[in-house]
């Protein structure tokens, strides 16, 4: 009775971590048929997408080991990601090896957007949630301003078609023809019509494969520690504050890396707004695939990339073919989107407040059997 | 060990706030710099009483959720959003002129009753989270009330899309309706310089509102409740009734507000317009001195003014000392860097 | 001992990373190559005639086919290209065919070359000259975007 | 014999105080390898003082530092953090767990001493990229369980285990340190059952065996008897008697615990209980349970007479704090509650509120004042919100305005009659002293006129003079105001100057009730009888 007890509450434990990701299988269910597309045109948007995604959502799981919760502050990597590719591209550096250079020259300027933001959040411990999301307002803020007013009248930028006809300042949007889909494309390969991009999906697995080593490392066992108790860790030696500003600048590596990879599957740069979605839909993805705001694995980024994109590619179409209004399906995935973070955060906090509330439940069930078992006592007697 | 005889400079700042000493300066100096660039003083300070006037009333709606220790209400779209419906319900219905102000206030009301009910029970049952889960409860409505936009059956010729003849327009102007109905009303004109005497009268009768409210029993509990919530339990206080109370103010300030903001500026703005209206409203305030857990009245004033001075001055003064047009930049570079000074203050953790 | 021996290791690690960079400067380099088709007189009076035809083919594709007076253009990575080029005199003269290997400078991005001239043995400051772009008209100045009130959208 | 070798542990002469208030006098101890002493103590006696200084603790540091020295094989140390004193080989297992609780046994046991294998780019990046050995790992943890002679699985996690598990991965840890020499455990058996502790008991001697030494805190005397080699006893910051185990008793034990010179001043109050012994009885509570974290009440039962001083006494963590936090609503709580004949329903504070009843809690900054606000504010709060006092109505009762002018003069009356020291009745009550703050607290419970008030520990943390004018605050109160109090306290010698009763709580059950002149020894008896 007691083992049945304990599948049934398994179970039910699993039906509720699992009730966003089965949300979203029925709501991908519902609008596949409705929105009239293809299969072969769906599953290789979503092979597409996935490529293009994957890295980028892979760079909120260290965060999330460490406690810190969902990284808003990731949209960080992706500015350091762009400004980058805007430099490399200036320079004329194309195809892979522009790729190469625009990775290995995100890298310093992550480091230091990561630093800044751990040292921050560290000094908003409980709050790091909404910290992170404001600082990657505030580093917006600076962003644009050396894009907008720096670049071209400080730092060098000789090409017109990447600068404002004013003489300084970035264009809206910033070409990366010559990269596009370059590293996809690298090794071609197309079975039954679905272009797979091998090469990308191999720099994916190396990085799967980085995190899983990662966290067998003593680094990452520190993390997990001090994820779970600050104090426990800091009592037992490790430098709390240290690591969890190593694990807020890993993400912000690759994050920015993660960014090139996802520039040059678009083809061009957006330049003042193609990172500052891009936070958002990666962590709605991330919890769509059923992680949550203190636990996250692989198999959640997988997962999450493919049911959150087919929402996304399949919503507008379904929208229109209901309503007659394309627009209709466009504001249904944000909101979407939107709706999924605020209910994983909601299911959070409140979770977070059921444990508390669970010890008392148990005293006072203990209580009772003692007294029934003194009430059989006096009666037997 | 510190000394504990700081001079009296030091101790100014530390009271003041070093980002508020600058900021302030910034605004003096952009103002005395004003007439050496060639801008008009007295039209640019009307500028600032009436950008004001325009927003003061969503910066007020700030101050009962931080009094009662919610934090600072990113979720300041839901209340915005109950603006849109009963401005939007007081057009349909036909009503112009300054009617269609007061109807579209009794309208939005309710919606801010309601609305407000129901996002201050979730708050209550995520103690401890509210600032993030605020955030996208907000956008999570602005982007539901999107779809509504287009799909609820607004009819007014005004509002719709001509071709179409149905969905709402993105910003529907408000000539004929309330478009500068508080403004106008007694505004004083000297030369380049209006005061907008009427929108200046009803955010002063609401912040007299306000002030007086957290003098009464209830009021007062509330700002026990913001400071130290096991205090109030154990005085007796039903914390959540407050908290729920102090939401459904807030909501509800927030939908007047957006009234307010609309009859200055002369239009509606519908689907993504109240995305980011939090943003300015809570660097606003904390720009004025309150800190996640405090704030006052006199904190609304000067952080409004504080903000909304920048925000008008320095396109004008910018464009015209170096011909760059920094104003949207330092804007959000000041309003969001307030926002992360405040929340890296060490309060005392309230649970 | 541990402290210096990480020290180089990790001077070792930037130097190798340093190295791949410039490795990626070297190679990445892009640049646009033009081929004209077209009339040339050099400084020196000499006067070259365009060809009727020429088919110019990298990699075994073909990238161009120029009339007289026509421009052809192949993007490039890296400084060395070898195209194929197929020339016909006349419409139905017969086809010439040879490979031509260029060293591109590595500090212009857009390269012309005269291939009239250059088949006729010019010397390269003849038939090679660099590619200035020139502005279409007066450019409206662009309104930048960054405005927070867009839709998201992915596309 | 022992005595010809150099001491492991030599403390000699060891002071502290805390801003003036002496909390340990002259202290030396020995301790010999392989040897284990039971340090007992009521709770403030100074024995976790005492090992906080020998571990090295940051407060102490903070604090201003120790007077004395600590020599251990001879050698004279000054730890500057625990991490010093772990190097030097002193284990500690807290009283509370120090646990990761997704981690295993395992991980737990080697908590950042995680053997580990070289990898690639540790060189490059930091040591902290070699990756963990697992199979060195268990084979390290499991041979520090066997050390400790208890059976515990390697791969639980620690959310999953019995709390006596857990404070036996705690002793694992301590034991899987290679340098271990002397190890302290406070309190380790409090949370365990029989057998779990029998089985820690057996732990310890085997331990000794192997050379470690070890400091066992307890309050079960009855262990100390059967483990240990010495009984060390401490009394006020003093250390009272140092014996071998085999030459006293339980009792003798206790009578040096709780053992006082009477002074003129601190006679108990006489003939309390006949005071009241005709009274009725004004509150009853029976069965009550409370869970509150560290001080769960499980069954109590108790009657409260009118009129009277009730003190609630016992060790700390057996639930007397528990008592009235529960009975105000403040933590969950079950049982059944009369006063005046009528039920007062649990987990509502507000109805205990309207019924008279008035709680200064144990826990001034959190629960008991309102920091960031004036005096006025928080002496007047819980009136006003109650009992709709200093408020003046208009409209008809719609506006309820606070009354400034009536707030104030009662601010000023018990700044007045408490002697509360500040620069005004605005002042904001996060800058006066504990004293003075705790005075505000009383004073915001006088000003509900409760019939029946609550006083938890109301001289914790406040020095000697405060102490006395807190103590004489109540007892006039009680006496003027016919007010009955429950007063809860740790210390029990000032119970028994202040209340006419005395109840002892010990294992979250009232274990007796008597009159306050009743022997210090019956009272110390009472603590220990049912400890767990």
């Amino acid at each position: 009775m007691n083992t049945n007890a304990k599948k049934r509450e398994k179970a039910g434990a699993f039906l509720r971590q699992s009730s966003v990701p089965i949300m979203f299988v029925i709501i991908c269910a519902v609008c596949i048929p409705i929105s009239g597309l293809s299969p072969s045109y769906l599953i290789n948007e979503i092979v597409t997408r996935m490529g293009r995604n994957v890295f980028l959502i892979l760079s909120l799981l260290i965060p999330i080991m460490a406690g810190m919760g969902l990284n808003f502050g990731m949209t960080l990597g992706a500015m350091a990601g762009e400004i980058a590719l805007i430099l490399v591209s200036d320079w004329q550096i194309v195809g892979i090896p522009g790729m190469v250079l625009a990775m290995i020259f995100s890298v310093p300027f992550s480091i230091l957007l990561g630093w800044f933001c751990g040292k921050i959040l560290n000094m908003a411990r409980g709050r790091e949630m909404i910290t992170s999301y404001i600082i990657s307002y505030f580093i917006n803020g600076v962003y644009q301003l050396v894009v907008l007013y720096l670049m071209g009248s400080v730092i060098p930028i000789r090409h017109g078609s990447i600068k404002l006809p004013r003489g300084y300042g970035i264009r809206n949007t910033v070409s990366l023809l010559n990269m596009r889909q370059k590293l996809d494309n690298l090794i071609p390969l197309t079975i039954a019509g679905v272009k797979i991009p091998v090469m990308t999906f191999i720099v994916i697995g190396v990085l799967c494969l980085v995190i899983i080593w990662f966290r067998r490392t003593k680094l990452g066992q520190d993390m997990r520690a001090v994820g779970q108790d600050m104090q426990v860790a800091r009592d037992a030696g490790i430098n709390v504050e240290r690591t969890r500003i190593i694990s807020i600048i890993i993400s912000t590596v690759l994050a920015g890396i993660g960014m090139v990879i996802y520039l040059q599957n678009m083809g061009n740069i957006a330049t003042y707004s193609s990172h500052s979605q891009i936070g958002m839909f990666c962590i709605a993805a991330l919890l769509v695939g059923g992680a949550s705001v203190d636990k996250a694995s692989i198999g959640n980024v997988f997962l999450g990339v493919i049911l959150f994109h087919t929402m996304f590619i399949v919503a507008p179409k379904a929208g229109a073919a209901i309503t007659g209004d394309s627009m209709i399906g466009e504001y249904f995935r944000v909101f979407v989107s939107y709706a999924v973070i605020t209910v994983a955060l909601v299911m959070y906090e409140t979770q977070k407040r059921k444990r508390k509330s669970l010890e008392g439940q148990k005293l006072a069930q203990a209580q009772k059997g003692e007294q029934n078992k003194g009430q059989k006592e006096e009666n037997e007697a | 060990m510190n000394t504990n005889e700081k001079s009296g400079f030091a101790k100014f700042i530390d009271s003041f706030g070093l980002p508020r000493l600058i900021i302030t300066a910034f605004l003096l100096l952009l103002l005395v710099a004003c007439p050496f660039v060639g801008a008009d003083l007295p039209t640019q300070i009307s500028n600032i009483i009436s950008r004001f006037s325009w927003n003061g009333v969503l910066v007020l709606a700030m101050v009962p959720m931080v009094h009662s220790g919610c934090g600072l209400n990113f979720g300041l779209p839901l209340g915005i959003i109950s603006g849109l419906l009963g401005a939007t319900l007081s057009i349909e219905f036909g009503f112009t002129g300054p009617i269609s102000f007061v109807m579209a206030i009794l309208i939005s009301t309710p919606f801010a009753l309601v609305l407000g009910s129901g996002y201050g029970w979730l708050l209550n049952r995520i103690k401890g989270g509210e600032m993030m889960i605020a955030t996208y409860v907000g956008f999570s409505s602005v982007s539901l009330m999107c779809m509504m936009w287009l799909v609820l059956p607004y009819k007014s010729p005004n509002m719709v899309w001509g071709l179409a003849g149905k969905g709402l327009r993105t910003t529907i102007s408000l000539e004929g309706y309330y478009n500068q109905v508080l403004a106008k009303f007694l505004a004083i004109k000297i030369g380049n310089f209006t005061f907008p005497t009427g929108t200046i009268l009803f955010f002063a009768a609401l912040a007299l509102a306000m002030w007086a409210f957290l003098h009464t029993k209830t009021g007062t509990a509330m700002t026990a409740v913001g400071s130290n919530p096991v205090f109030a339990r154990a005085a007796g206080i039903n914390v959540n009734r407050i908290r729920l109370l102090s939401v459904i103010m807030s909501t509800w300030l927030a939908a007047i507000g957006i009234l307010v903001y609309q009859q200055g500026f002369g239009f509606v703005q519908l689907y993504m317009a109240p995305f980011y209206m939090a943003l300015p409203a809570v660097s606003a305030i904390l720009i004025g001195g309150a800190s996640v857990n405090k704030a006052t009245i006199t904190n609304v004033i000067i952080g409004t003014i504080l903000f909304q001075g920048i925000v008008t001055m320095t396109p004008t003064v910018m464009n015209n000392m170096i011909h760059m047009d920094m104003s949207e930049v330092i804007r959000i570079i000041v309003s969001n860097g307030m926002i992360l000074y405040a929340l890296t203050r060490k309060t005392e953790a309230a649970t | 001992m541990k402290k210096k021996r990480s020290f180089i290791f990790r001077l070792i690690a930037l130097a190798l990373i340093a190295a791949l960079a410039a490795w990626m400067f070297l190679i990445g380099r892009g640049h646009t190559v033009y081929f004209d088709n077209k009339s040339l007189t050099a400084p020196d009076g000499t006067a070259y005639e365009p060809w009727y035809q020429i088919e110019i083919l990298k990699d075994g594709q073909r990238v161009a086919r120029l009339k007289a007076e026509d421009r052809g253009m192949v993007e490039v990575m890296g400084q060395k290209l070898t195209v194929e080029v197929k020339l016909a005199k006349s419409k139905d003269g017969k086809m010439q065919g040879g490979t031509i290997g260029l060293e591109l400078p590595y500090n212009k991005d857009g390269v012309i070359y005269n291939l009239p001239a250059m088949l006729a043995g010019a010397q390269e400051e003849v038939y090679m000259s660099e590619f200035i772009p020139t502005p279409v008209e007066e450019e409206t100045e662009e309104v930048v975007v960054t405005d927070e009130f867009v839709l998201p959208s992915e596309e | 014999m022992n005595e010809e070798k150099t001491p492991l542990l030599k403390m000699q002469g060891i002071k502290k105080d805390f801003f003036g208030n002496q909390v340990l006098t002259d202290i030396n101890l020995t301790l010999h390898e392989g040897e284990v002493i039971g340090l007992v103590g009521e709770n403030g006696a100074g024995k976790s003082t005492l090992m906080r200084i020998l571990f090295g603790a940051n407060m102490i540091r903070e604090t201003g530092g120790y007077e004395g020295e600590i020599m251990i094989n001879g050698e004279k140390v000054q730890f500057h953090s625990p991490f010093d004193a772990i190097a030097a080989g002193i284990g500690m297992v807290h009283q509370e767990f120090s646990l990761i609780p997704g981690f295993t046994t395992t991980e737990n046991i080697l908590l950042n001493r995680e053997p580990t294998r070289k990898s690639l780019v540790s060189d490059i990046f930091s040591e902290r990229l070699n990756t963990l050995n697992r199979k060195e790992m268990e084979d390290r943890a499991a041979a520090a369980i066997e050390l400790m002679g208890v059976n515990l699985d390697q791969k639980m996690l620690i959310s999953d285990m019995p709390v006596g598990h857990k404070q036996f991965t705690e002793i694992a840890r301590e034991l899987s340190k290679k340098h271990l020499k002397i190890l302290i455990l406070d309190e380790p058996t409090a949370v365990l059952t029989e057998k779990e502790a029998d089985a820690l008991l057996s732990a310890i001697r085997g331990m000794a065996q192997r050379g470690i030494a070890v400091i066992f805190i307890t309050h079960r005397l009855h262990e100390i008897l059967s483990v240990c080699d010495r009984v060390c006893v401490m009394r006020d910051g003093k250390l009272v008697t140092d014996v071998a185990a085999k030459d006293t008793d339980v009792p003798q034990i206790t009578k040096w615990m709780v053992g006082r010179e009477v002074s003129e001043n601190s006679k108990p109050q006489a003939g309390g209980e006949e005071r009241h012994a005709s009274a009725k009885t004004i509150l009853s509570v029976s069965h009550l349970w409370v869970d509150m974290p560290g001080e769960t009440v499980r069954d109590v039962t108790l009657e409260v007479k009118e009129g009277e001083i009730l003190g609630i006494g016992g060790l700390a963590g057996q639930g007397k704090l528990g008592i009235p936090n529960g009975i105000m609503g403040l933590y969950q709580a079950g049982g059944k509650v009369m006063f005046k004949g009528e039920e007062i329903p649990l987990n509502a504070p507000r109805k205990c509120l309207d019924a008279s009843f008035a709680f200064v809690s144990e826990d001034r900054r959190g629960v008991g004042l309102l920091l960031d606000e004036s005096l006025e504010w928080n002496i007047a709060f819980p009136a006003m919100q109650i009992q709709n006092k200093f408020l003046k109505s208009y409209l008809g009762g719609l506006v309820k305005w606070r009354d400034e002018a009536a707030i104030k003069e009662i601010t000023q009356k018990y700044i007045d009659e408490l002697a509360i020291k500040c620069t005004d009745s605005r002042q904001k009550a996060r800058e006066l002293s504990g004293g003075n703050q705790q005075k505000v607290c009383l004073a915001k419970a006088f000003a509900l006129n409760p019939s029946l008030l609550f006083v938890s520990e109301p001289t914790r943390g406040i020095d000697v003079v405060a102490k006395v004018l807190v103590l004489d605050a109540l007892k006039k109160f009680n006496r003027e105001n016919h007010v009955t109090i429950v007063m809860v306290s740790s210390e029990l010698e000032e119970l028994r100057q202040t209340c006419d009763r005395i109840a002892i709580v010990s294992g979250g059950r009232i274990t007796g009730i008597f009159s306050a002149s009743e022997s210090a020894e019956t009272f110390g008896a009472l603590m220990l009888s049912n400890v767990i």
